[in-house]
């Protein structure tokens, strides 16, 4: 009767949702994998290769992504869009950090190991790191080229909790590159959080997890301005 | 009513068997406390077997954890090996004795650390345990379990001047968290989701813990 | 900067959220006064009046939820769903009810004031009444024909949280026919509650809402059988 | 790296996890049909189809269940048993009710549509149904003789939650079977029940799900008692 | 110094007149609690005013009811007509004394379907509370709260052996419930969310009063 | 029905909360923007023009506040007060940073960049700067002049709670003003919120939000007195 065709659509409805978990499961593997990748940068005080690995794995993610997503019937982005909501969270994070440590000067030559010298320069200091767009992820992600029609889909709010997440990294990484020895890039990672968080301030949320996230950016950005003070002292 | 004689005697016999295994679990889980107490007793900068002194200590927890083993051969293990179907048992009463095993592990892996700062491999743990057979997910959360002492280590360590240690754990936490944290997306699909839960909890402690240690760095570094 | 072009989108998110909200709140209106329309089945012997008037308040209602569908864009459904969810579980709940009243047979002759008449006939009471269809409720809304392609959008799972609102309220109802002394509705409303609690346990919930639900039917099941049993003894 | 050995076994233990929850799904569908065949129960005045039709499907779910247990490894039963637990309650349930049917006498000649003569024999009343042995139900579900070393396995705990299912699911049953004017079965059902109970106050249990099990068949005798005690007056 | 003294003058102010309100609500409340009990002890047999005693019981509440006016007048109403601007100081301390209105409101709506088996309407309830200008909010939910009162006595009276007020009770909780459930769709833009919650939290409760009457109908009728 | 007056009334408050909120929404982004532009002062030596360029905000921000509180009937301030009592709070804590550095010399000649030497002056130093009061915050917003009678009203509570946030974010600001090198502002700062804190603990609260603000100053002054301790050393 009616209730056979309800039971067919659910059993198709359940068969969908635990392939796109199945894939999606893949899938945080792979953004895991990632964020290990990543993490070599609270530790190493060259970073070129860390970040250029991550660029790589970044390819792989983005397939799996796109197999996981072109599961998706027409129209159905936001029934099942909470299966990899943090797949895609943790996704724009990492490339916050890679597009931030491409941008931002290799550590080479204008590297500061003479605190009282990097003291003098600090108040013309600025920070040339971009931060990643929403289009970028997906260009990342898509492959080289900027993609007309891009094939994947990022939800806004996705994008901005990413960044919110990408921002206390960089907070917890300023204090990991002082104990490097490394005391030029967490005054770059001071000025960039800062100008980002501006940003922030400027957008109205009406959502509560964005202005929850976006409530615990103050806190690193209190941080990174406590680390910036104690290298001044 | 001779139907439920029977039955009564077979709940009565599980009942009695659960009971057995929950005191020995109790056991290993208190000696191990106690050989975890021990360790963070000893003077840090006796670790790494420089003087006769220090060997003489190191040999003192040598024999404690001999003592553990023993625990668990004659507490959990005599037990499984009382019944017919070993590996059934173990499994039934698994989550009985877990917490114990778990202990014993974390202990393990703390003593581990103390000694050449590196992480207790499976492979190791399980020579170690053998021939109790250890279950992966008992060797990854007693391994989590182990880094708030390795934490406590450190910060005290720091606090009496000495500095190296906090760098050490903070490597260390840090080698662990990416690795546990690798590893949780694979026991997502392989374990039950309250054994998941468990170790996503433990994951968010130890990177408690790892903050601590590295803002511990950061203060030695100003 | 990139910040502005993010505000303009949360904004233009929230201002159709907003809209949606108000549009959302006017249907409300005219669904709650659905129903007080029809709790008059709870105390009117006659209930031709009620349904003829609840068919007539469910055509404001369609062209008020059309109207807020349409300010839906292209693909976004599922994203704002949840703001008319309610909403549409009500109104489902309520074509269960119409439905089931307009199938059934007309009180009139057939009415047993006769108790004990009744009961001689009741192994071999059957119930004519029919099961409202996902796609006749769209119809209910959209007009009188069937359309070939349905302007508006019932999820499948506001379609089976309705059922099991109307069936809570049949529940309900079947004490209250009792009071007015109308013993033939409630074996009717028994036996088609059962109908539908059977078809519902073909169905695999991996939902957790609705398996709520579903769990919550058993005891309107429940209620059902123990008024049937007071009505034999 | 290091963990490249727990990573395997965890990779297979999630794969046989995922097999295990797909047929334990499919074996799900085949108990709910089930339920649904033993349903009729309560609005059939004859049973014997119901019952007949139930055994049927019975041996269906007995090779589900034994694809199902057989993907388990030797040994490893009790580490993956709690993903078919309620299958297993389910099935113990269902073969309660269908071991009491068989063995009641069917309601043809002994039927008492007369109430005041089945009330003169009540008091020496005894019910010949039988009790379901948790051997019988492997039986039932690996074919028809007994199996020396069955292919199947059923835990003691699964068992008696199963009984007490059944139980409960006989004293909903009663107060339906009198509304089918079925006055005999009510009370064999009554006696029945209150025997399984006597052997249930035999058991010790400790503070588990059982226990909660066996505290709410208190409620269940209660209500049948009741019934009892209206067909007295 | 200058400006915080001058801010704690202010402050200390607003401290007592706050103080005054709860006061003087809290003891409408405990006022009204005890009419309600007055009528609640009633026998409901004697609601129809058929003889001289039942005319004597009712002019007693009907002296009680006098007494609530009273308190509300010297209470409330007083303490609002001694600061220089009404408006702006009723709705500064609204809250605060809401609880007591509400009870005062219950209280009435009660004795009102007591007598007539009707919801007092919002305008008879200002008249009644003139000259303190009654809120729309406080009016609705003291008529909510009603219900429970409504529902105890139904179920009492019904255990008493008196099957008419149950009846009574129903088609009146549930006149009451459609007409505050249609309501609740227009407060939820006019009110703030704390409000609304309120009233949501009163409309589930009086569905489970509804319930509870309706059952009682239902076995009175079998 | 006979809940139409009701109906009415609530109709034109809902509308009216609407129309508010909309308001509010327009007001909020304003004040985030002019946060935006004073927290200018975290990273730039020379404030004159963030202050100014503040001051120039404040009078959009004045004329939207105005709109806002028109739409508002006589006397019922307190009843919709709710919707901007958080822009009201953070209008005053921007207020009371504008008028700090109004007042307080501009950091020119007097600007300590030898550190002993002003170090030696630091027991006598006292601060000139202005502690904004509540009529100074209406006049800001109103225009230059004192209106005799001010169109725009501030809640006591507002006004307090936004002196705890100005507090809060000096605090903060004391910090970054250091990593500037700019070691005078810092002990303006210090003794500045050492006598608003000073004035603070002449206050009785009751147990509120006020209460729980004037808790968390103690922090910030501890922040600042261990600013202070470390410029000593």
């Amino acid at each position: 009767s009616g209730f056979a065709a309800v039971a067919t659509a659910l059993e198709h409805e359940g068969q969908l949702r635990e392939r796109l978990r199945l894939q999606r499961d893949e899938l945080d593997v792979a953004v895991r994998s990632l964020e290990t990748q990543l993490s070599r940068l609270h530790y190493e005080v060259d970073w070129s290769d860390a970040v250029a690995g991550a660029r790589q794995q970044l390819r792989t993610i983005g397939s799996g992504f796109l197999e996981l997503q072109s599961l998706v019937p027409e129209g159905m982005f936001y029934k099942y869009n909470d299966l990899w909501r943090q797949c895609s969270i943790h996704i724009v994070q990492s490339c916050l950090l890679i597009r931030f440590f491409e941008t931002v000067h290799a550590p080479g030559p204008q590297f500061s190991d003479n605190l009282d010298q990097s003291q003098a320069n600090d108040s013309v200091e600025t920070c040339t790191a971009a931060l990643v767009t929403k289009d970028e992820v997906l260009e990342m992600l898509d492959g080289e080229k900027a993609p007309t029609q891009p094939a994947l889909r990022l939800d806004l709010e996705e994008y901005l909790l990413g960044l919110c997440g990408g921002i206390q990294e960089l907070a917890r990484l300023a204090a990991n590159r002082v104990v490097l020895g490394d005391y030029a890039t967490p005054r770059k990672l001071a000025f960039f959080c800062n100008q980002v968080y501006a940003g922030f301030r400027l957008l109205n949320f009406r959502n509560d997890s964005l202005r929850r996230s976006y409530d615990a950016l103050k806190y690193a950005i209190q941080r990174l301005d406590s680390i910036l003070y104690d290298l001044r002292i | 009513t001779k139907l439920f004689t029977a039955l009564g005697a077979a709940l009565d016999e599980r009942l009695e068997r659960r009971e057995r295994f929950v005191r020995a679990s109790r056991d290993l889980t208190m000696a191990a406390k106690k050989a975890i107490f021990e360790l963070q007793r000893l003077k840090s900068s006796l670790r790494r077997l420089r003087d006769t002194q220090t060997q003489e200590a190191w040999a003192k927890t040598e024999q404690t954890f001999d003592r553990l083993q023993g625990l668990l051969r004659g507490g959990i293990l005599k037990e499984l090996e009382a019944t017919p179907a070993f590996s059934d048992t173990y499994w039934q009463y698994h989550q009985v004795f877990s917490p114990g095993v778990q202990e014993y592990v974390e202990a393990l892996a703390f003593r581990h650390w103390f000694k050449d700062a590196r992480i207790l491999q499976f492979q190791a743990t399980c020579e170690k345990l053998a021939p109790f057979p250890l279950e992966v997910s008992d060797y990854l959360l007693g391994l989590c379990d182990a880094s708030g002492e390795v934490m406590r280590l450190a910060v005290q360590s720091s606090a009496l001047g000495e500095q190296g240690v906090a760098f050490e754990a903070s490597s260390f936490l840090d080698t662990l968290r990416r690795e546990c944290t690798r590893i949780s997306a694979r026991t997502r699909r392989a374990w039950p989701p309250s054994m998941q839960q468990d170790l996503d909890r433990k994951l968010v402690t130890m990177g408690e813990s790892l903050q601590k240690v590295q803002d511990v760095c950061y203060r030695l570094c100003l």
